[in-house]
């Protein structure tokens, strides 16, 4: 129960830190309200015993990509204004709204959290990984196992993107080597 | 060796895509000569590639070794290789042009073929995320790539290039979840056997179509959610909106036909009419407003986009209706209007180049002042609208064949109705380019444009324009490579 | 019959086609451009003569291109039928070579070699119509015919040549797509689109409503280049088209095409005898008879003679659909008989207007009193063909005629029989006025002679295409969808400040910009004072031994005309009609 | 730019330099731990490669961006990120050669006993790598902002 | 729960007590620095209170030692984070207000 | 009452899902409706936060451990959507740094990161 | 067992509910230095949570990510701190 508790405060911490986010006018705001939200996130990963993704998130979330955008905002600059608060336009709301309300009427055919039996979680696959994997590659981590091995060559692709996204910013900054 | 081609394929312009950027610490001016290398290493791939599948039909190949639904699994068959031997023999068209018309950074040169890397590795993918991966890879090449204009404005197209494609993206990756929580697998074929255990009326296996399929759409820029294309492929040199615009909405295209028939297979359509039928009307919709915007446009280039708004439209309803015939139509139309596009965009470039013209009205009497690019692009125009014996006609022919044979009456209607649109559009430059007056001086255009042109540019538009019409004679060749494929894929 | 597997349908289509790119680079040698047009052109004659004679006698010539599969193929096929218009097409570009020769030259045009290479396209394509084996085929080449010869329309690059050329561009791709649609229909009630002589079987079998429907998309869009009203306005205003490609268009290649189209229908696709039982071969008869009357009627009222001759061309293109409609043997051998004989006759009509033209720059029929002298064989010629056309015996027009009155008769349907009589009254008001004001008056002392010149015709009636006014044939039209209407709208739109500036400017104005309008004017207009109608004190007296033009305009016409009376005194020997009695002769259940 | 033109106007804080310097080789420890302890615990080539990119931003933050940019070597961030990448498709090929399909670690376990696992922590390496050259660069591309100069000229 | 898990989770409350002043302080404290002041100091003790804790809950040695890293971490860069905003907002609070909002 | 009784059920078993379905609404109405191209790219991040969360949770099964094989036994959690977040999360990263380097690049030539300015002044 | 992991699950929910109190001052500010150190008051007891959540769960991993928090929380106070002095030119 309490863990239904831990998850619902974070839960709430983190919708809070995105509702604001999406409504501080000042955009810094946004950006450090955006920053605590991944904190909440990674709690969030840690609590559903997903430690790699945890891990992850706290070095991206709370550290790069917080910097990259702290980058940015100090190239440039945004008018001041008094307001807090950005104006809320209904109309994208409602058409947000219906959007929401579409996906969240195909929540009840999901498999419940933590459903031992669910496609995912108990499945055939899931089971496979779980008991080959260190016969197989000889790692304990499941995670790393999966992302390495049986799916290696994702990670590739994964590598590439890194790079991708080195090089891509390189050209639309007009820069020939890095730093 | 030779088993090895489908990953071989995906690797070597990685490979020569993470050169550049050491080289550049030495030359500025390594790219070119690194992406010609790795892409004839990678036509040579492909052309081995072929060989093999003309032989096995179905080519397929397990990274890592591990067992099947575990591993990530590539599929090369018959559909997947035509995508292929398009992306490599208009990868080598567009270096060609590149030599000369730039951009010249080492940095265009390793995205250009990072570009490939998605692409190849979207094509030969047998697995849904493996898809999304590269279908990323794919999207961060293409936005540096449309940012590696000169105008400031490329930039804004960027980023809206980027933030729209990422949406498409993100739903399509979200589309994967709800799959993988009806089924719990990632594998095309594994899934594919699931979804129909799971039943296709269930909530699950709904949704999952509806993002991944929405997501593509994004990708493929279909109306309405097309606003990228426009501002990415009018805002990016030459060089690149001809790539972009012949093979990165074309490779999207091709994932959807990928998901519709090994992932949801044709059964899902048959069982699901309601999915078959949005599909159709949003490509119909597409067809139909995509060639109108196109006829409201001044600025070359944008109506040329809008004309890819519209022949996507046609690809998607060829690949929905999912009768072999429709299915080889959509597919020749896939690959026949990657070129005549590509061909397009590059003529245009060079027009653009020789004579300053890039809006409707600018083209007036630039036919005798550019003759060949002129002539190379009137003949892909009148591909494009489907003039025989061009490409373009063989494609909406068998399209129209299959919506006949499937009795899908609005269809052939649209499509019909399009050809028409299309020749609106492009008969309008015609006529300007070949009966009028100009309207740009000839010292005017030297002094504001001016910029050279090589024969390798030219040789590359004429090619195409050669293609748009040869390309019919492989149709048979491309029918009988499909028709040991699409009997696996359609039941 | 025997089918042959050969080379040479395909040849026949190639060699001019592959024409196109040496003429092409021979831009700067004019000579040697024309060199190879006229070499191209013989050879193509050659390979198609060649195959006449095995053609006769059963044989069947076929070239299998490509295959696509589930029964659609690209496949060349010299038939009977196609040997006609593959004949009538080769024979007359060597003609039309010769005159477009002459004629270009006498008037210094600009572009002579994209003109000369568009030629050799709109051969090559109309060709590939004749030898078309199925319905893919003929579609493929139809579209590539309307692509190549759109720049020959639109060859004087004016505005007024742009918007005919969009006008026609429009026209036919719609009717394009209307073949398409029909071609499909046929392709999914039968599974093949092969040309069968008596029809294709399967069709009998089909659903009628949707056999129906596709025959309406293919009459109608086959209609569009036979110029069927009420989709006929285009090919009046593709009048600004150079007067050999107006020749090439309505005599030889495009027109032709459609009406060789509709006969395919009729004959390979349907066949006669499911025609009668769908019943559709009397609505098609009552409009190509409606046309017949109409048209000539129009033809009564204008004034500039190429349009008089398009109104005409419209008119006499309904007896080959009237006779392919009336389903009977000898409507049949006449209608398609008539094919060759109209493209002779108004060759050598289309001919005559040239080289008056070139001579003289006049266009309208008003101008020409007294012209008999000025160009004595020129005028002998027309004279010829113009008796041809209102089908008076020893010109070809009477031998077609003839047999489609006979058929007509035969089948119990004596109005039309009464049609085609009316309308060679008819042709003979609006022709032979224009011999006799040639011959027998002067500039001086004639009247004018539009029998009907009344505000809703002569010279004000330009807009005859059914564009806004009330003085053209729009009533006529007005029935027409209205996609036409709006087609014809917008390129009236395009006109219209042009018409109302020229007639601001000048009292004779006409609708066709005269070439001396245009910014390319040769040496030869320099010297030539008076730019339409006859010189001050009249037209001067050119002997009949050819002072009055070039041999290269001249020879054409001379030959165009002299054909047209062979196939009218000896029409057996003339192998046209031998070619045609095979064509029908080789129809189940139709002769006798 | 300012840092440029006015250097030293704003002194570093010694207190955050002193700090900085404590805590910098512990994290670039921690960073190099978690990247090759990845196959046993959480963690891995892309964590460890963030956080030690994050070092050099530290040290950045503290020292002043633009002495950090000089002291830190051009060649070193574009090996890693190019040689990053060649490593692991390098590994995959190298299973190729060895008759197996791609990234088959086991094609290498007559080498070595454990070559499953010390494929993956190599391949883990290299996309540390990756990542740290990716972030280090990107941290100072956008330090820097737009290059208006480089190029031959707006169009 | 035994005596010990008993300590242990007095221990994490009385750090949740610290943890719940600083957040208190930061909500209702006047200003930069006074807030500042909430932060490093009782947040810290209360870090450092509820970590030891944990520590103490986990048995292993290596989490000890990770703890303890975890603990001197935090005792040197909390305080630290705090004087660098603090005095950020010095060197912009003592000069006029000129760059203070113009994000 | 019984529908009630499962309302109630539906979002005691499935919170997570619920929240994700809201985190997407907020990240798509930023992406759409925010006037500062820096925030829609923020928005951009926790659209895709959303998904992950939502594969994570798919991932999860009642008491069981991370996937670290070592323990005596015990459920585990599935590690395959793990991997594809991680995979996932980099993507989005680079996506991020890509889209803040073109904001960089935005700022420098028009001076503004207004999407309406911005608007404005691409289409003069 | 269940009760003591169980406390300290509370205990960090507890932390968590601090978070978001904290996150008044982060919407409010006035200044962005109240933000920052509100969101450092945040990341603190983020990491408190994450050490209390890996106490309660026995998982001694999740310390890692404590201690990735900890010093990047740092990492992201110093640079808001920077950012602030240095605004307008570059870092």
């Amino acid at each position: 129960m309490s863990l239904t508790l831990l998850q619902g405060a974070l839960l709430v911490f983190v919708l809070c830190c995105a509702v604001g986010a999406a409504l501080l006018k000042d955009t810094l705001a946004a950006v450090i309200a955006f920053a605590a939200y991944s904190l909440g996130i990674s709690i969030i990963w840690l609590v559903l015993q997903a430690p790699d993704v945890g891990l992850t998130e706290a070095a991206v979330g709370a550290g790069i990509m917080t910097i990259l955008f702290i980058l940015a905002l100090a190239n440039t600059v945004t008018p001041e204004t008094d307001r807090l608060f950005e104006p809320i336009r209904w109309r994208t709301v409602l058409f947000v709204g219906a959007f929401v309300v579409a996906l969240g009427a195909t929540v009840p055919s999901l498999p419940a959290i933590g459903d031992p039996t669910a496609p995912v979680a108990g499945g055939e696959i899931t089971q496979y990984y779980l008991e080959h994997a260190y016969k197989e590659t000889q790692v304990k981590n499941a995670v790393t196992a999966v992302l390495a091995a049986y799916r290696g060559f994702d990670t590739l692709g994964e590598a590439v993107v890194v790079f991708s996204a080195g090089v891509v910013a390189l050209s639309v900054l007009r820069r020939e080597v890095f730093a | 060796m030779i088993e090895h081609l489908p990953v071989l394929l995906v690797v070597v312009p990685i490979i020569g895509g993470a050169v550049p950027l050491v080289a550049s610490l030495y030359t500025d001016r390594a790219g070119w000569p690194i992406a010609v290398l790795t892409m004839a290493g990678h036509a040579t791939l492909v052309g081995l590639l072929a060989e093999q599948v003309w032989s096995d039909g179905v080519v397929s190949y397990a990274v890592g070794g591990f067992a099947l639904p575990y591993g990530i699994e590539l599929v090369v068959d018959g559909l997947s290789l035509s995508v292929v031997a398009l992306i490599s023999a208009i990868s080598l068209g567009v270096l060609a042009y590149a030599r000369h018309a730039g951009p010249h950074e080492n940095t265009f040169y390793s995205q250009f073929l990072l570009l490939v890397t998605g692409l190849t590795g979207m094509t030969v993918t047998g697995d849904v995320f493996n898809l999304y991966v590269f279908l990323e890879i794919t999207g961060l090449a293409a936005y540096g790539l449309v940012a590696s204009g000169r105008a400031a404005s490329a930039a804004v197209a960027a980023l809206k290039y980027l933030i729209i494609g990422t949406v498409g993206a993100s739903l399509y990756l979200l589309g994967v979840g709800y799959a993988l929580a009806a089924t719990g697998t990632l594998n095309m074929a594994d899934m594919s056997a699931k979804l129909a255990t799971v039943g296709y009326d269930s909530t699950l296996v709904l949704t999952a179509f509806g993002l991944m399929v929405g997501g593509l759409t994004v990708k493929v820029a279909l109306f309405p959610l097309h606003t990228w294309q426009p501002d990415a492929y009018a805002n990016s040199p030459d060089s690149v909106s001809a790539f972009i615009s012949a093979l990165v909405s074309t490779v999207s295209a091709y994932a959807l036909a990928r998901l519709l028939f090994s992932v949801f297979t044709v059964n899902f359509l048959t069982a699901v009419p309601a999915a078959r039928w949005a599909l159709i009307a949003v490509a119909s919709v597409s067809i139909v407003a995509g060639s109108a915007l196109a006829v409201a446009q001044s600025n070359v280039q944008r109506m040329l986009a809008y004309s890819s708004v519209s022949q996507f439209g046609l690809v998607i309803v060829g690949f929905t209706i999912a009768t072999p015939i429709a299915v080889v139509g959509a597919t020749v139309h896939l690959v026949g209007h990657a070129v005549m596009k590509g061909g397009l965009f590059a003529a245009s470039g060079i027009i653009e180049r020789e004579t300053g013209a890039d809006t409707v009205g600018g083209y007036a009497g630039m036919g005798s002042r550019t003759p060949i690019a002129a002539g190379a692009f009137t003949v892909l125009a009148l591909g494009m609208v489907g003039v025989p014996p061009a490409i373009g006609f063989v494609g909406k022919w068998y399209i129209l064949v299959g919506a006949v044979e499937a009795e899908i009456w609005p269809v052939v209607a649209v499509v019909l109705l399009s050809t028409l649109l299309t020749l609106a559009y492009f008969a309008r430059l015609g006529e300007r380019l070949y009966f009028a007056e100009p309207t740009i001086r000839e010292e005017a255009a030297v002094a504001d444009g001016g910029e050279s042109v090589s024969t390798g540019m030219l040789a590359v538009v004429v090619i195409a324009a050669i293609l748009a019409v040869a390309l019919t004679a492989a149709v048979p060749a491309v029918e009988q490579l499909l028709n040991e494929t699409l009997p696996l894929l359609i039941q | 019959m025997t089918d042959v597997a050969s080379l040479r349908p395909l040849l026949a289509v190639l060699v001019s086609a592959l024409a196109i790119p040496v003429i092409l680079s021979l831009k700067s040698r004019p000579n040697v451009r024309e060199g190879v047009t006229l070499t191209v052109a013989g050879a193509k004659l050659a390979i198609v003569a060649s195959m006449v004679p095995n053609v006769l006698s059963g044989t069947v010539y076929v070239t299998r291109i490509a295959d696509f599969g589930s029964g659609l193929a690209l496949v060349l096929r010299a038939d009977a039928l196609g040997i006609l218009f593959g004949l009538l097409a080769s024979l007359l570009w060597v003609v039309t070579s010769f005159y477009s020769i002459g004629y270009m030259r006498g008037l210094s045009e600009h572009a002579q070699t994209r003109y000369f290479a568009s030629f050799a396209a709109s051969v090559a394509s109309a060709m590939g119509v004749a030898f078309g084996a199925n319905l893919l085929t003929l579609f493929v080449f139809y579209e590539l015919l309307t692509v190549s010869t759109y720049p020959l329309v639109t060859h004087d690059e004016s505005d007024e040549a742009r918007a005919a050329g969009r006008k026609y561009l429009t026209y036919t791709f719609g009717g394009g797509v209307a073949v398409l649609g029909g071609t499909l229909l046929v392709y999914f009630l039968t599974g093949t689109t092969a040309f069968t002589p008596g029809g294709i079987e399967a069709l009998a079998t089909a659903d009628p409503t949707l056999a129906k429907a596709a025959f309406a998309l293919l009459a109608a869009g086959f209609g569009v280049k036979a110029a069927l009203m009420p989709a006929h306005s285009w090919l009046p205003d593709a009048m600004v088209a150079p007067t050999p490609v107006s020749g090439l268009l309505h005599a030889v290649a495009v027109v032709k095409s459609g009406v060789f189209g509709i006969a395919r229908v009729v004959l390979d696709v349907f066949g006669t005898d499911l025609m009668a039982e769908l019943g559709v071969a009397l609505p098609l008869a009552a409009v190509a008879a409606f046309t017949l009357i109409a048209a000539s009627v129009i033809a009564l009222r204008q004034d500039n003679l190429k349009r008089r001759l398009a109104y005409s061309t419209i008119s006499q293109l309904s007896y080959i659909v009237l006779g392919l409609a009336l389903l009977k043997g000898n409507a049949l051998v006449g209608g398609l008989l008539h094919i060759p004989a109209h493209a002779f006759m108004k060759l050598t009509l289309f001919f005559c207007a040239g080289a008056i033209h070139v001579e003289t720059h006049t266009d309208d029929i008003s101008d020409m009193a007294g012209i008999g002298r000025r160009m004595p064989l020129t005028m002998a010629a027309f004279a010829v063909a113009a008796a041809g056309m209102a089908g008076i015996p020893l010109v070809a027009g009477f031998v077609s005629k003839w047999y489609l009155v006979i058929g007509a008769l035969e089948g119990g349907q004596a109005i039309f029989a009464a049609a085609l009589l009316v309308s060679g009254v008819l042709n003979i008001a609006y022709f032979w006025p224009i011999v006799y004001q040639a011959y027998f008056e002067t500039a001086e002392d004639h009247d004018e002679k539009p029998l009907v010149s009344a505000v809703f015709g002569g010279r004000e009636a330009v807009v005859a295409d059914g564009g806004a006014g009330s003085d053209g044939p729009r009533d006529t039209t007005a029935s027409g969808e209205g996609a036409e209407v709006s087609a014809a709208g917008e390129a009236d739109l395009t006109n219209d400040g042009d018409r109302h500036e020229t007639s601001a400017e000048s009292d004779e104005q006409d609708s066709v910009p005269r070439p001396e309008q245009v910014d390319h004017l040769g040496m030869r207009h320099e010297d030539v004072e008076h730019h339409s109608g006859p010189p001050e004190g009249g037209w001067e007296n050119r002997g009949w031994l050819g002072q009055e033009s070039t041999w290269f305009m001249l020879g054409p016409i001379l030959t165009a005309a002299t054909l047209s009376l062979a196939l009218g005194i000896v029409p057996r020997l003339a192998v046209f009609l031998r070619i045609v009695e095979t064509v029908v002769g080789g129809l189940p259940g139709v002769m006798g | 730019m300012s840092a440029d033109e006015e250097p030293g106007l704003y002194v570093e804080s010694t207190i955050i330099m002193t700090t900085v310097r404590v805590v910098a080789p512990f994290v670039l420890t921690f960073a190099l731990f978690i990247m090759f302890h990845g196959a046993d615990t959480p963690g891995g080539g892309f964590q460890g490669g963030v956080i030690a990119g994050s070092v050099v931003m530290m040290l950045a933050f503290a020292y002043g961006i633009d002495s950090t940019r000089q002291w830190l070597d051009v060649r070193v961030v574009a090996a890693l990120a190019s040689g990053g990448v060649l490593v692991f498709a390098g590994i995959g090929l190298g299973a190729i050669a060895l008759g197996g399909n791609f990234l088959q670690y086991n094609e290498y376990l007559p080498y070595y006993a454990k070559a499953s696992k010390y494929g993956i922590e190599l391949v883990e390496l290299g996309i540390g790598g990756i990542v740290a050259a990716v972030a280090i660069g990107l941290f100072f591309l956008l330090a820097a902002g737009f290059g208006h100069v480089v190029g031959e000229g707006e169009r | 729960m035994t005596p010990v898990e008993w300590a242990i989770v007095g221990l994490a409350l009385l750090g949740a007590f610290f943890g719940g002043v600083a957040a208190i302080g930061i909500v209702r404290m006047p200003d930069i620095y006074t807030r500042a002041h909430a932060a490093s100091k009782s947040d810290t003790l209360g870090a450092v209170l509820t970590i030891g804790a944990a520590a103490l809950a986990l048995e292993s040695g290596l989490s000890i030692i990770k703890a303890v890293f975890l603990v001197v971490f935090m005792f040197i860069t909390n305080p630290t984070a705090a004087h660098a905003i603090a005095r950020a907002a010095d060197d912009q609070g003592i000069e006029p207000w000129t760059t203070e909002d113009d994000s | 009452m019984t529908v009630d009784v499962l309302q109630l059920d539906l979002l005691t078993s499935r919170y997570n899902y619920y929240a994700v379905v809201l985190l997407l609404g907020i990240g798509l109405y930023m992406l759409i409706e925010s006037p500062n191209l820096v925030k829609k790219v923020i928005g951009m991040n926790i659209f895709q936060t959303g998904i992950f969360l939502f594969f994570i949770t798919l991932a999860y099964r009642t008491g069981a451990n991370p996937p670290v094989v070592t323990k005596g036994g015990g459920p585990y959690v599935s590690p395959l959507p793990h991997v594809l977040i991680l995979t996932a999360i980099v993507v989005g990263v680079s996506l991020t740094a890509v889209a803040l380097a073109l904001i960089v690049r935005i700022y420098s030539e028009y001076g503004t990161l207004d999407e309406d300015t911005l608007e404005e002044l691409y289409y003069d | 067992m269940v009760e003591f992991s169980t406390a300290l699950l509370a205990i960090a929910a507890a932390f968590v509910l601090f978070g978001v109190v904290a996150l008044y001052r982060v919407f409010v500010g006035p200044t962005i230095h109240d933000r920052v150190i509100a969101v450092n008051v945040a990341g603190t007891n983020t990491v408190i949570a994450i050490a209390l959540v890996a106490a309660a769960f026995d998982e001694s991993t999740f310390l890692d990510v404590a201690l990735v928090y900890a010093l990047l929380n740092f990492l992201l106070s110093i640079a808001f701190s920077k950012f602030n002095v240095e605004h307008g030119g570059v870092l």
